[in-house]
């Protein structure tokens, strides 16, 4: 074991996948001498050349789109799109063509494209780079969409992605991007659990917390604050946003019967929309109450200063908690 | 400061300022840029691309009838632009690979499509037509533009591959509007890429004229991108097929991208929805039926004595085979049974997708036991 | 009342706004001599000419950063999407500018933006001329969206969205451009209900059937159906999807404890599973079974041929209706 | 067959490329196409330009300081640029409107902006830093080449409203890669909006130099959408103020858009985020250094005996002055309470989201009662 950042992890992982296959190639803007605004291909052009890692003109239509023609090619491309509000401009090669194509063709032309997305807010960043886009592709079928949340993941499921023959939109929560966490950059990648598998991340039997992305980490501490009151909450990292993981999530649920769901992503037609609409459809009789969402609101990332009433924070997650549990608010002591 | 470029006023002065070698009459002329690359180009040859041009009609002929009477749920014709589509085509080598718009009759025609091909995404049996890997030509493109930058990715593979092969890609005037071609072209200059663009310039984008997307010459954009370009009388065939040579063989030696605009002339309509009655003139269309690709290589085949009444015969019927086939394969599909809208989202298993397919199975299942 | 078809009366209530206010213009491709490809604007050109009726160059993203400029110089653009398939190159536009930019300046520049998006399946068109985007622009804050159904609601609510401050997105279900029905043209504008009201077609005591553009005919047509066999269903149309009605869909629930919300979009992320979340949540309580979402597959759009074993039609409402009230299948006597 | 256009193949080369009145030790030389642009420009303006750039550059480095010190999240300098900025800025007639980058320091500054306008976006209080009506410029645009179609549309309104008016868009070199800058071209050129397109060619797009977006002069690139253009010495207040005024004529006078390149340097970091130091020699700035703005028409003014160092010292005061009440109004900034991340989103009430200000102020004030 390792101990990287998950950054840093994230750079092993794309230096492992393109030692394991040199039809790897990345692609975007400023990923070459300057490693990407974020460093997270530093080297890979010392290591792999001009290329494969490919310093784009700056066009995210055009970057996507000709990543589609190397995949065409029998390449399986890694986008790394500079940051989440950025990807707006290749939203119709992803949706019209990365999503179809295998569709279009019977599978006869493979889309295996990796598009790598630094997410998220928390950073105190200027507008346009703090977006919670991934909605917009779970609802895009033919796509598969992951959130890592800890480098352990971040590792895996990018070799994993990578590997796929299905494109696959790669979420990177920027803000974590310099935390620490041990990884085996050693097994073997056929070991290792599928993609798209939700992972427990804390078990607990009075109510479940779902969370993804930076979000997890919020969720733990929401159950280590709770476990002070005697509350015992399960923690659920989803991991893959398509396909969602509703075994997981149920057998949980049907532990639990309660629920809050978070994200940063604003709540209309948010990710925790899709999550509870499947959960009511799965464990209806489970329920003992209404699963919560806990999100950004449904506002324009906010400037700077505000971000932070925006954001869910622990202090949000707890109240939805007693919510969730018809308590009254454990950190007012207000009736719910 | 830049020099002005002059804007082209009206269609007939259009083709004036293009290059050809075949006039609309039929003779041929000398073209000091372009007869150097067709100088194998002997009268079976020239025989072989007016069959192919009759071929090419009577196909289209046929998917407008199919489509009138129901077979189709829509069909593009090309008429008009077999000059283009078949000079262009016939130039490529077999290893070039070819990502096309909708209206590309004649180009995956020329690169061997079997005669279902023609009519399956049409008729709504198939995302695609053909088989992308059999013809080297990918999917027919409806959103405008986007296969561009297909080629010019595809072209990157082909130069990191170090193969001998050209990425070619077509598309229409009002393409070239739309940001990705544009793109395309930024992308291509930049990697040097092997990539030849073809634009059929046919005058419309749908109802508008091409004034709307551009004033002055299309082929003009492209220098400024540091991509040579040639505009080319899109009805003569020869010409076509030379500066198609030239812009390949530019490509293929490793001098980067090349850009033809062919000028020529959409006889129908956009499609068979549209009503072109509603927005262009008859005159118009006459003045382009007196410059009629085929006419013109026909008038050119006989002014030579290469053409006998019984040869333009005997390629009217194999045309008319061609479209038999074409309707009998058509009439002939099977749709996929329901649970094949599920079929081939994936690669690999999405455990949500399986999910409902299992569900929609129970579901067709239930009116199983029905009468 | 003058009888006119969705289509007519959609071209009527642009013509009425362009009288209204010389400050609307159009702009689309092949909105002017043409009249569009579904006939919409015909005759606008004629009356209004070509500085206010804007036949566009061929591009998406050019049309809508064009129609920004103008919102910005005080004029309230109407911008024709030919097919829902082709909004996505001009997707950044939307999202990052024309929803944006009310909050970016904090209201000193307004978007009067109405984009018109002819929508949805159901009429055997080539691939991408069918899609089913909504939920990309619900999800989106900033924008309000609004999908009809009718002529009379197309004629009112399509002058409001023009009249609207905000950017609105405006869904015409495409195969009903030819449904009949009765508009009062000369209803003044001031007296109308507001925009972002849903409407209950049939009132029932059962169930809710929650729907919105084409799929509220085949709602009422299974509420017909279903009545024959002594059920009750209550129909809404959502009208807006950004904001929804909750006040009329949770007094809906509240009285049937049953729901189903129908849609041609797929279902992962789709409007339904908003619907669901916030129904979960509003009206926990006064459920008797899971809310049900009968909706499009989630697959690309299939083939023309394909498209009817995609969209939900009457048998699969009835279906549903009969899973959410626990009986057995009316269809095939199955049991639930 | 299209003439090839040259490669430009380095950036010491790139500038002699390029139009100019002042040499970069600071002799004025006659230009033939820019001179009849200037004949107004007297020593005073000169003298006025230069106190702008002073100004600006000091206002530039307060705005790195600011950062540094933790009072703003970020910084974009223009250190470099001021020739431009200021040349092309001062051509405006107060009725122009301009939509700017994010790098437009010196363009807000010579619109009027006060004080509190550089620093307010990037301290991250409010999406714009300034009042676009008073200033007649459009909030700072962060997404690459947006912002130049909104030009485009605002010029079709100038036009459709017969007014005397222009709008100018600013971009750099890596922005002219974006679909939507291509697309303004198009619709520019069309429409014949009086639009002028002002490329700053500062040779960098963060890490990526300008040969990534393209190895031909970008200038070249507007005659193609009949579009004319200039390339001029962006470093050169005198030919960036002669080129914009020729442009804004031509756009005035119904002729059309016009397309400005100014060929200048990034002389700091992309953003204060940035560390240049990984991608960039030091000798190229080395080079740049050389041809600084500011020194350039310092040199040139004190030659013809039209500066002193008194009033460079005042000068240089009169910046401190501005840079003194920038900081002032940057920390006196006070953040809007918590309920207002709500505000603004809709011009009229929308119910989901007042239902969900609702629910936070409740929850907000569920914290009264606590110590
Ligand atoms: C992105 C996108 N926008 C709009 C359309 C609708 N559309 C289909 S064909 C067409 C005109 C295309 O004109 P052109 O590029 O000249 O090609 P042509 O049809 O003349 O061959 C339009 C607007 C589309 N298919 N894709
Ligand atoms: C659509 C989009 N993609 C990527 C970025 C990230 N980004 C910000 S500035 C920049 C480089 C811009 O270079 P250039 O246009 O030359 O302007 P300069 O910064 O040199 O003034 C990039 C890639 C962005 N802001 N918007
Ligand atoms: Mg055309
Ligand atoms: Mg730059």
């Amino acid at each position: 074991m390792t101990e990287l950042t998950l950054g840093k992890a994230l750079g092993a992982g794309l230096r492992q996948a393109m030692r394991d296959d040199e039809k790897v190639v990345l692609l975007g803007e400023d990923i070459g001498k300057l490693g990407g605004v974020f460093r997270i291909t530093d080297g890979l052009l010392d290591e792999f050349g001009a290329s494969r890692v490919i310093d784009t003109p700056l066009a995210e239509s055009g970057i996507v789109g000709t990543a589609v023609g190397l995949a065409f090619r029998g390449y399986r491309p890694v986008v790394e799109i500079q940051f989440d509000g950025f990807v707006y401009p290749a939203f119709d090669q992803i949706v019209a063509q990365v999503a179809k194509l295998h569709y279009r063709t019977q599978g006869r032309v493979k889309m295996p494209i990796t598009i790598r997305i630094p997410w998220a807010g928390g950073i105190g960043a200027a507008e346009h780079h703090s977006e919670s886009p991934e909605v917009y592709f779970v609802h895009t079928a033919g796509l598969r969409v992951i959130a890592v949340s800890n480098p352990e993941d971040a590792y895996r499921s990018l070799r994993q992605a990578i590997a796929s023959d299905d494109p696959v939109i790669f979420f990177e929560p920027k803000r974590l991007y310099h935390h620490k966490g041990e990884v085996d950059l050693d097994a073997p990648l056929a070991d290792a659990a599928p993609m798209g598998l939700a992972r427990v991340v804390r078990s607990g039997t009075d109510a479940t917390l779902i969370a993804y992305g930076a979000m997890v980490a919020t969720a733990l501490q929401a159950a280590e604050a709770a476990e002070d009151e005697g509350i015992s909450l399960e923690v659920i990292d989803l991991r893959s946003l398509s396909p969602v993981d509703y075994d997981t999530v149920a057998a949980s649920v049907r532990k639990t019967g309660r629920v809050v769901v978070a994200h940063e992503a604003s709540r209309e037609a948010g990710m925790a929309a899709e999550v509870i609409a499947s959960i009511t459809e799965l464990c209806f009789e489970y329920l003992e109450s209404a699963p919560l969402r806990v999100t950004g609101h449904d506002v324009p990332y906010p400037p700077a200063k505000l971000e932070k009433y925006h954001l869910p924070d622990l202090d949000r997650l707890l109240d939805a908690v007693d919510r969730v549990l018809d308590r009254p608010n454990s950190l007012t002591g207000a009736d719910a | 400061m830049s020099p002005q470029i002059t804007p082209i006023a009206d269609t007939a002065q259009d083709l004036e300022l293009a290059e050809r070698i075949l006039t609309p009459d039929g003779s041929r002329i000398a073209n000091p840029q372009l007869d150097a690359f067709i100088t194998d180009v002997d009268a079976a040859s020239l025989r072989a691309l007016h069959r192919d041009m009759v071929i090419l009609r009577r196909i289209d002929a046929e998917g407008v009838a199919l489509q009138r009477q129901g077979q189709l749920g829509l069909w593009a014709p090309c008429q008009g632009q077999e000059a283009t589509q078949i000079g262009t085509a016939r130039a490529l080598a077999p290893q070039d690979y070819v990502f096309p718009s909708y209206r590309e009759t004649g180009v995956i025609y020329a690169r061997g499509a079997k005669p279902g091909d023609y009519v399956r995404m049409w008729r709504g049996e198939e995302g695609a037509g053909h088989d992308p890997a059999a013809l080297r030509v990918a999917p027919l493109q409806i959103i405008i533009g986007a296969q561009t930058l297909h080629a010019v990715g595809y072209a990157l593979g082909i130069r990191h591959d170090g193969a001998d092969e050209v990425a070619v890609t077509y598309f229409g005037d009002g393409a070239t509007s739309q940001g990705d071609v544009n793109e395309a072209m930024i992308f291509a200059s930049s990697y040097q890429a092997p990539v030849v663009f073809v634009c059929q310039n046919n005058h419309w984008a749908i109802s508008e004229p091409v004034s709307v997307q551009s004033q002055y010459p299309i082929a003009g954009r492209a220098p400024g991108f540091g991509i040579p370009s040639l505009r080319v009388d899109g009805n003569d065939v020869l010409a076509c097929m030379a500066a198609m040579r030239w812009a390949l063989a530019h490509a293929r030696s490793g001098k980067g991208p090349a850009y033809i605009e062919a000028v020529t002339y959409r006889m129908g309509p956009h499609t068979t929805a549209d009503d072109p009655t509603r927005y262009r003139k008859e005159d118009e269309l006459d003045a382009w039926r007196r410059r009629d690709p085929i006419t013109r290589l026909e008038a050119h085949l006989r002014a030579i004595g290469e053409l006998s009444d019984e040869q333009v015969s005997q390629t009217q019927a194999a045309a008319d085979v061609v479209a038999r086939e074409m309707r009998a394969e058509c009439l002939g599909m099977v749709t996929r049974p329901p649970l094949a809208v599920f079929d081939g989202v994936y690669a690999e298993p999405h455990t949500g997708l399986e999910r409902q397919r299992g569900e929609y199975a129970a579901y067709l299942a239930s009116f199983e036991g029905e009468a």
